[in-house]
């Protein structure tokens, strides 16, 4: 018999830690299954996690396929069952089941430039490629990062951040001028024609707010980035995670299964349901 | 010998008049059964008709609503409204064929302890005969 | 396999199949649907079309997936749940629906088995009545590649020949019913085949309503995503959920878990049908809906059918049997639809 | 998830001794979100107390349950214990299980079982309660009462005297209401006028008291603690500091009306003064008698008056008040005439209501004191009075009994003996209502003193003939037809809410009862309070009363409006209801049921008056959409409440 | 007897003057008997109108849509909407406008007179007819309708076919228009609840088992509920997500919505359904029977709103959709409301 795709494996919250406070926090967990299973995933691949009672809610795993003692997850309280999660402490049970969805094409990247354009929680996909390419450092050429949230208080991974400038170019943001700021100041986009990343030999990988999204490739295209060299992630709601329940559908895309990244090249031609 | 059945029955009852009426029956040590499980609202025109569905979803085996007397609202007229929509209510459930006994409304005053008493000790005893409430039980 | 039965003899089969559970066509007030049967004189293959079709039995509207628990050690108890594995058949399987199980099959097999759905397939054997008058005035299979005695999806296809049935069996699974009651049937005559075929002949012309330039459907509706057609055609649509819940090839569902007790946590995860024209369908946590009003939910429903399955699988995803016309509170009517597509200019 | 604590006491034995509350403690620690659950002998005392403040502070609780007696009893104790440990009050609810369960029940196993489910549904709605701060407002501390008769008069000053400022609004031109049209007041007999008229006095001369005569309320808008008022002045054409009150405007003016303080026996001139001893002491011209304001149409008035008092031009004037308060004593009106044509009243001249018979007898009055008829001004020698006149007649009338005319009756058919010594006074009666401190002695009095002969049972018909007016009625004691061939009439009739006073509610947002008196909050504990908050009754504008009573419900409604203007701020129960906008559809059902007019539609939306809420949630469970709800006992708390107390 | 020509005329006037945006009216479908709902933009259109027995369809539903589409525009054209309306549907008409959903101003309202007769339920007809297809139906004199079928023309007795709700009506004519056509006739109806009372009358466990029987087929298609013009809320208790979700809603206002049933469309959830729907119906629903027309199940929902509303009539002399200006059934009360049945 198949394995039952729909039964969820259960793990432990290993480790809680609040990233952003106020109305719309965000909270990273990393968890570890209880039983041993062969869960491996590639970097921008979702998981379906489960809070029993409440639900189940399709994540992306911000840790790194080369980690292998826990799955990471970054996530902002928005409904029912990310609620829930921000409610758990460490050593309470969820389910998870996957990984779902295509991952980013990682070995069509090698040997180029790779630059993450990320904005708020658009940062957790972006994690889990930003580390892969960074271990494996000799198979790509530079990194960078430029990132941006609302207020500082609203940017993730703080303290990884600063161990990240040690190792890549990061170039932070925030939406509107505070005290004691000293990058960039305006959206995310602005500060990606403030950098001005070259796109010769690049490839260019966006996650954030569907409108950031949006003017950071229109600016990307004005930097003179092809479509193919543009990558993003696409969501919508999901309930299987494997492209029969028939909800998050782009066109004829499953955007579980056959998302939830794409070069802009394929989703440029895709309708506008998301 | 098999256990006796013993109904569970949900009591809204108003701050002002029935819950003060049940405490009054304590201070006065009367004795009834304990199938009951208070829940005070504030006025008996403030249970939704949400409310009594949502008891007997969750298996309740009788659900009770009490408030002041007419006239005597603490809120003046909230109870005028609670008993048109209860028995709104109330003629409903009797229509789909829920047992009648099992849905009830009492007007219990502050100083009705012993009426308290007397409707909890009646409705025990007129639930036992029917048997748990199946009709509207969660069946999922 | 080609036989002919008796129709006298018909309840003699349905009582050799006592190993299985039996479905089919009931009656009640105005209404038929597939239900278990116990008494096989009750068996009555006279009937219009069912107004849900075998779909609910393969694909029930409600299956639970598994049940959770408080436990002691882990914190957490959670059990599978499967459907039960028994034989089961249904008569009176009309040809459409039995070609939208075949169109279930693709989506529900592929890259990750649904063993709910495979669970319940394999276990169930079709038999079918080819439709010797339309069993709905909306009939159009002869439009979307089906005809009222296909076999497609079908263990058993049974055609109405007076006094008797022309029994065929197309499978494994079909052969094995027949078997046991093998006595009952007789080799066809000549005569029996050519009957067959003049009724088929004749149910064919008494289809009277089909698709116009069904062929140029699928090409056109790719640059229609933007049409005012949809805004038109749905003025109408009261967004329920009628066309999809009775439409054998739909799919859609929801997983949701419903609760006993949140403390001590029991309950169950359970997926129920979903639809498209529901406005929660697709709407995010954070409000925002891609499918904003029902002109986009209309235009997702004929893409679907007609172009985003088509593309996938090869097949339109409909199989003509006229439920959604029939049933639609407010006359939207698929056919009309995809003819106005046909005709569709700008 | 919020840390809940559960600190559930045994009360001795009270509850120990029929609930195990070591078990219920250990079940409820295996509740969700429960971190900390123990049980004490006494949690209401001191130590008891500490161990929940300490707990709170030590387990880090976000809220907790103490299961005990009534919350009745001892919420505020253990909410101000919560607070002390530096949780919100409302982060503290109590479980009933002593009233509602330990003493009530004797299977310890049954009553365990009942508390713990009691308790938990605590748990399951403390979990969800908001943090509240009750709601505060500043007060503008001073008060509007809206009316000048004896009850208006009473409330201003004893408002005036304890401090504060009172704007007194009268819509006649002078004070003193009915009272001062009457004779003398029963049971003692004393002056009406020599009584009243320092009061009214007092009135005009207070510093803290703003008298607004000739005004009427126009709008009112706020609510407690901060009314906004706007009050048309009507003008009276004569300025009241000029007027010298020598009355050569009034004799010159070629216009008669009839006089209102006199009941119509006589008549007066359009620019007049109510009665001599009038408050404001000024004159009023009163337009609707005027033949014009323009000097070219008469202006005789203005020639006459000395010191140029009189001002054609003056206009109407809306003068926007701020009160804190406001006390409505609008008083009331006799039944109309018209309605009770059947006792002649209004056709024959010698057929009067009691207060007409006042002025007879009020030696200020048309007659000088002397009782005579008005159609021929003889000394009429028999007289008939008769009670229940329009009151107590559900059928025809007003189903209320009136209160003051057995007394009044009683009395006038004393002072007519004491005029007119050969005189024969009869009364129609059905009863005899005479409760209050010498009331009864009085009606005997009249009875045996001044020979008046009581009449058990009703007047079937009164008609003139030959300049008699010819009473017909039944004994019912001695079952004979009776006949008087009276030579006046006086009719009781019934006391009715006065006129205008429907609208002035309505503009005020106060109820109304079924005969129109104004509706007190509660029919026994909240006599003087309407359902308004802020907003007090006094006289028989509420309901049918004498003087004294008047008098004491126009204190005891100065006191209430005292102890919100006596204060800086007024603190309100936070747990009001709250909208949510994006599912209110404006259909107005919670604006229809809300008893305190807390709720209004505004651009289509249901808005809430947080001071006016009372927070019954009547609205809530009104609304067909869920879009209004009380904090802190919201449906979602009242869902899990049900689901615990059924066991999930 | 109401005269297409003269709808046709009224609503082209209407049209041609610019006094509406469009109409709301009946339209004849490509596919046989039953009509479709038409939105008349322009006065060339006016032909597509049609007034038959078949003309079920409750219209009012359409401005519920219509008020949302206005409260997204920009610029919404501020002129009504005319509507065609039957006497049942103007006093759903007045439903709405005694909540305050719709503005008298927003409407223009085309009355038509069911006169002595009424419409057809489809089911009646199909059985009646035994297989005939009918092509088209029309009122004849006031018992009877003609049928065309492909064997031509036959005369049904009217009170053979006509709807359920018909043989109850309360409002043979509109109780609210701006035109009317047809006559103001009343049909005498001796009991307006005679359907009702054969379920009334089985014994309570009959009438458990014949609800438990219907209701647990409920397959939870909501088009009871799509159909019904009072159910306009923006978030129905059946629904598990919050539907008003703007900026400002925070994730626990989401995570909190209740649950008072699940999606399981199993019997108890059912009549969680089922008797929420009745119960907000209660002294709202005005019986144009739609629910139950459009349910595939044929399940008889609407004995469930009738038995409220007889109970309304019945306890406290309310009938809904007569006076805009009433306040509601449950946000008004008696002093005299009955309270036999509290203790």
């Amino acid at each position: 018999m198949k394995d039952n795709t729909y039964i969820p494996k259960l793990a432990k919250i290993i480790q809680i830690k609040e990233e952003v406070g106020g109305a719309r926090p965000i909270k990273t967990f990393r968890t570890q299954f209880i039983q041993d299973n062969n869960f491996s995933f590639k970097c921008g691949q979702c998981a379906m996690l489960s809070v029993f009672g409440k639900g189940e809610s399709m994540i992306s795993i911000s840790s790194t396929p080369l980690i292998k003692d826990y799955l990471q997850f970054s996530i902002l309280k928005m409904g029912r069952v990310t609620s829930s999660l921000h409610e758990m402490q460490e050593g309470d049970i969820i389910g998870i089941r996957g990984p779902y969805g295509n991952g980013f094409p990682m070995e069509k990247w090698k040997g180029k430039n790779l630059i993450f354009i990320g904005g708020g929680i658009g940062l957790a996909p972006i994690w889990s490629v930003l580390h892969t390419a960074l271990e494996k450092k000799e198979e790509y050429g530079d990194s960078m990062l430029i990132y941006g949230a609302r207020t500082s208080k609203d940017i993730v991974f703080k303290q990884e951040l600063a161990e990240l400038r040690k190792k890549m170019k990061v170039h932070l943001s925030v939406d509107v001028e505070e005290p004691g700021w000293e990058e960039f100041i305006g959206f995310v986009p602005l500060n990606v024609l403030e950098i001005k990343p070259s796109p010769k030999n690049s490839v260019a990988v966006t996650c954030g707010p569907p409108i950031m999204i949006k003017f950071v490739i229109q600016n990307l295209k004005a930097l003179g980035f092809e479509d193919e060299q543009i990558y993003t992630t696409v969501e919508n709601k999901m309930k299987c995670g494997i492209g029969k329940c028939g909800r998050c559908n782009i066109g004829l895309h499953y955007v579980c299964k056959d998302g939830p990244v794409y070069s802009w090249a394929e989703l440029k031609n895709l309708p506008q349901e998301y | 010998m098999a256990e006796e059945f013993e109904p569970k029955i949900v009591a809204f009852l108003c701050k002002w008049c029935s819950s003060a009426g049940s405490d009054l029956a304590g201070v006065s040590r009367m004795e009834y059964p304990p199938n009951v499980v208070p829940i005070q609202v504030m006025c008996s025109g403030s249970v939704s008709p949400l409310y009594v569905l949502s008891a007997f979803n969750k298996g309740a085996d009788g659900v009770l609503v009490s408030g002041c007397h007419p006239g005597d609202c603490h809120y003046i007229k909230g109870n005028f409204y609670a008993r048109r929509r209860i028995a709104l209510v109330k003629r409903l459930l009797d229509f789909i064929g829920l047992e009648p006994q099992r849905f009830q409304m009492s007007w219990v005053s502050a100083a009705e302890g012993t009426k308290y008493t007397q409707i909890i000790k009646d409705f025990v005893q007129e639930l036992k005969p029917l048997g748990p409430q199946t009709k509207l039980r969660r069946d999922l | 396999m080609e036989k002919v039965l008796d129709k006298k003899s018909f309840p003699q089969w349905v009582k050799k199949l006592s190993s299985y559970t039996v479905y089919a066509p009931v009656q009640e007030d105005e209404v038929w649907n597939y239900e278990v049967i116990t008494n096989p004189e009750q068996v009555n293959l006279d009937f219009p079309n069912t107004v849900l079709s075998p779909k609910k039995i393969i694909f029930p509207q409600r299956e639970v997936y598994l049940e959770f628990s408080a436990s002691n050690e882990d914190g957490l108890e959670v059990k599978e749940v499967l459907p039960e594995e028994e034989p089961s058949v249904i008569f009176g399987v009309r040809p459409c629906d039995a070609r939208a199980l075949t169109l279930t099959d693709k989506v529900f097999g592929g890259d990750f088995e649904d063993i709910y759905y495979w669970k319940r397939r394999n276990q169930v054997a079709l038999v079918g009545l080819a439709c010797h008058t339309p069993p709905s005035p909306n009939c159009f299979c002869l439009s979307v590649d089906g005809s009222p005695f296909s076999k497609e999806g079908l263990d058993v296809l049974m055609s109405d020949l007076g006094s008797k049935y022309f029994v065929e069996a197309f499978s494994k699974k079909g052969e094995q019913l027949i078997n046991p009651a093998k006595t009952l049937f007789k080799p066809p005559t000549e005569k029996d085949k050519k009957e067959l075929d003049k009724n088929r002949t004749e149910a064919k012309k008494r289809i009277s309503r089909q698709i116009q330039n069904i062929k140029k459907i699928p090409p056109k509706l790719k640059g229609m995503f933007d049409s005012s057609l949809w805004d038109e055609e749905s003025m109408s649509c009261l967004r329920c959920g009628i066309c999809t819940y009775l439409c054998p090839t739909c799919h859609c569902f929801d997983i949701n878990d419903e609760i006993f007790s949140s403390s001590p946590l029991s309950g169950k995860r359970i997926r129920t049908w979903d639809n498209c024209q529901f406005p929660d369908f697709t709407m995010h946590s954070s409000g925002h809906n891609p499918r904003q009003g029902k002109a986009s939910r209309l235009r997702q429903r004929i893409m679907h059918k007609f172009q985003y399955f088509v593309e996938r699988y090869k097949n339109y995803q409909c199989t003509g049997c006229g439920r959604c016309i029939s049933r639609c509170p407010v006359g939207i009517d698929i056919i009309e639809v995809l003819d106005k597509v046909s005709s569709y200019e700008g | 998830m919020k840390r809940t604590g559960v600190f559930i006491c045994h009360c001795g034995i009270n509850i120990a001794g029929t609930v195990d509350v070591k078990k219920a403690a250990k079940e409820l620690a295996k509740h969700k979100g429960v971190v900390h659950s123990e049980e004490y002998v006494y949690m209401c005392s001191d130590p008891g107390q500490n161990l929940i403040i300490d707990a709170i502070k030590e387990k880090k609780l976000d809220n907790v349950v103490i299961a005990c007696c009534s919350p009745t009893l001892h919420e505020t104790t253990f909410r101000n214990a919560a607070k002390s440990a530096g949780i919100n009050t409302f982060q503290c609810e109590i479980a009933n299980i002593r009233e509602q369960c330990s003493w009530v029940h004797k299977d310890m196993n049954k009553a365990t079982d009942k508390a713990i489910k009691i308790t938990k549904s605590a748990v399951e709605r403390v979990r969800r309660n908001e943090s509240l701060e009750p709601i505060s407002v500043p007060v503008t501390r001073r008060a509007l009462v809206i009316g000048g008769g004896i009850a208006g008069i009473q409330s201003a000053l004893d408002l005036a005297n304890s401090g504060f400022e009172v704007v007194l609004v009268e819509r006649s031109p002078s004070i003193g209401g009915h009272m001062i049209q009457l004779s003398e007041t029963f049971p003692t007999l004393d002056c009406s006028q020599c009584i009243l008229t320092p009061k009214m006095v007092e009135v005009s001369k207070h510093p803290k008291i703003k008298l607004m005569t000739y005004s009427e309320v126009q709008e009112v808008s706020g609510y407690v603690g901060n009314f906004k008022v706007k009050i048309l002045k009507k003008p009276t054409y004569v300025d009241p500091d000029k007027c010298t009150l020598c009355d050569e405007c009034s004799k010159v003016c070629p216009v008669l009306v009839s006089n209102e303080f006199d009941l119509g026996l006589t008549g007066r001139r359009a620019i007049y003064i109510p009665f001599p001893q009038a408050i404001p002491a000024t004159y009023t011209l009163d337009i609707k008698g005027c033949p014009g304001l323009l000097p070219i149409a008469c202006g005789k008035c203005a020639d006459v008056c000395e010191p140029e008092a009189i001002d054609y031009d003056m206009k109407p004037e809306i003068v926007e008040e701020e009160v804190g308060a406001i006390i409505v004593t609008t008083g009331y009106d006799l039944y109309d005439k018209e309605n009770m044509a059947e006792y002649g009243y209004g056709k024959y001249a010698d057929v009067l209501d009691g207060l007409q018979f006042e002025r007879l007898c009020s030696a200020s009055g048309p007659t000088m004191g002397k009782i005579l008829r008005p159609s021929d001004h003889k000394e009429p020698k028999e007289v008939v009075f008769i009670q229940c006149v329009g009151s107590r007649d559900p059928e025809l009338h007003c189903a209320y009994c009136s209160k003051i005319c057995c007394m009044y009756t009683a009395k006038h058919a004393m002072l007519y003996k004491h005029h007119v010594h050969d005189g024969q006074a009869y009364i129609f009666y059905i009863d005899i209502r005479s409760g209050g401190k010498g009331y009864e002695e009085f009606v005997q009095r009249a009875v045996e003193e001044d020979g008046v002969l009581y009449l058990r049972g009703k007047v079937s018909k009164i008609f003139e003939d030959k300049g008699k007016i010819k009473v017909w009625g039944v004994d019912t004691l001695s079952g004979k037809d009776i006949e008087i061939d009276a030579d006046m009439v006086v009719l009781a009739t019934a006391m009715r809410p006065s006129k205008g006073a429907e609208e002035l509610a309505k503009k005020l947002k106060i109820a109304m009862d079924k005969d129109g008196f104004l509706s007190e909050a509660h029919p026994k504990l909240r006599p003087v309070e309407s359902v308004t908050s802020g907003m007090f009754l006094a006289g028989a504008a509420q309901a049918p009363k004498d003087i004294p009573e008047a008098v004491a419900q126009a204190s005891g409604a100065a006191a209430k409006a005292i102890a919100i203007l006596s204060q800086d701020r007024l603190y309100h129960a936070p747990t009001v209801a709250k909208v949510n906008l994006n599912l209110c559809t404006g259909c107005g059902m919670c604006v229809e049921v809300c008893p305190y007019e807390a709720l209004s539609l505004k651009d289509g939306k249901v808005e809430v008056n947080e001071v006016l809420c009372e927070g019954c949630g009547t609205c809530s469970a009104t609304c067909l959409r869920a879009a209004i709800q009380v904090k802190n006992l919201t449906p979602l708390q009242v869902h899990e409440m049900i689901s615990i107390s059924l066991g999930g | 007897m109401v005269n297409l020509e003269d709808l046709k005329k009224e609503a082209k006037t209407v049209l041609e003057e610019g006094k509406v945006k469009y109409i709301i009216g009946y339209e004849k479908s490509a596919n046989g008997l039953m009509p479709v709902p038409g939105f008349i933009k322009s006065p060339e259109e006016v032909e597509k109108l049609i007034w038959t027995p078949a003309c079920v369809y409750n219209l009012t539903k359409f401005l519920v849509d219509e008020k949302r589409r206005k409260s997204r525009e920009k610029k919404p054209d501020e002129r009504p909407v005319g509507l065609v309306v039957k006497g049942c549907d103007s006093r759903a008409l007045v439903v709405l406008l005694q909540e305050k959903f719709i503005n008298r101003d927003d409407v223009f309202i085309i009355g038509v007179s069911c006169e002595e007769t009424g419409v057809i339920d489809e089911k009646k007809l199909i059985k009646k007819l035994k297989g005939k297809k009918a092509e088209k139906i029309e009122f004849d004199e006031k018992d009877n309708f003609i049928v065309t079928t492909q064997e031509g023309k036959v005369k049904i007795a009217a009170s053979e076919v006509l709807a359920e709700r018909c043989l109850e009506c309360k409002a043979n004519s509109p109780v609210i228009y701006d035109v009317l056509l047809g006559e103001k006739a009343k049909r005498s109806v001796d009991n307006p609840f005679q359907s009702l009372e054969k379920i009334e009358s089985l014994p309570e466990r009959e009438r458990w088992k014949f609800w438990k029987e219907q209701l647990s087929k409920c397959i939870r298609c909501y088009a009871c509920r799509s159909v019904c013009p009072m159910c306009y809320c923006d978030e129905c208790v059946a629904d598990t997500i919050n539907f008003a979700v703007t900026a400002d809603t925070t994730a626990e206002e989401k995570a909190q919505k209740i649950k008072w049933l699940e999606k399981s469309p199993v019997k108890s959830e059912n009549f969680v359904y089922h008797l929420v729907r009745a119960i907000h119906l209660a002294g709202r629903c005005i019986d144009c029977g739609e629910c139950e027309r459009v349910c595939p199940l044929d399940i008889p929902i609407r004995f469930l709103n009738k038995k409220l509303e007889k109970d309304a009539k019945e306890l406290f002399d309310y009938e809904a959709g007569f006076d805009p200006e009433q306040p509601s059934l449950v946000s008004s009360f008696k002093d005299e409301d009955p309270e036999d049945f509290i203790r």
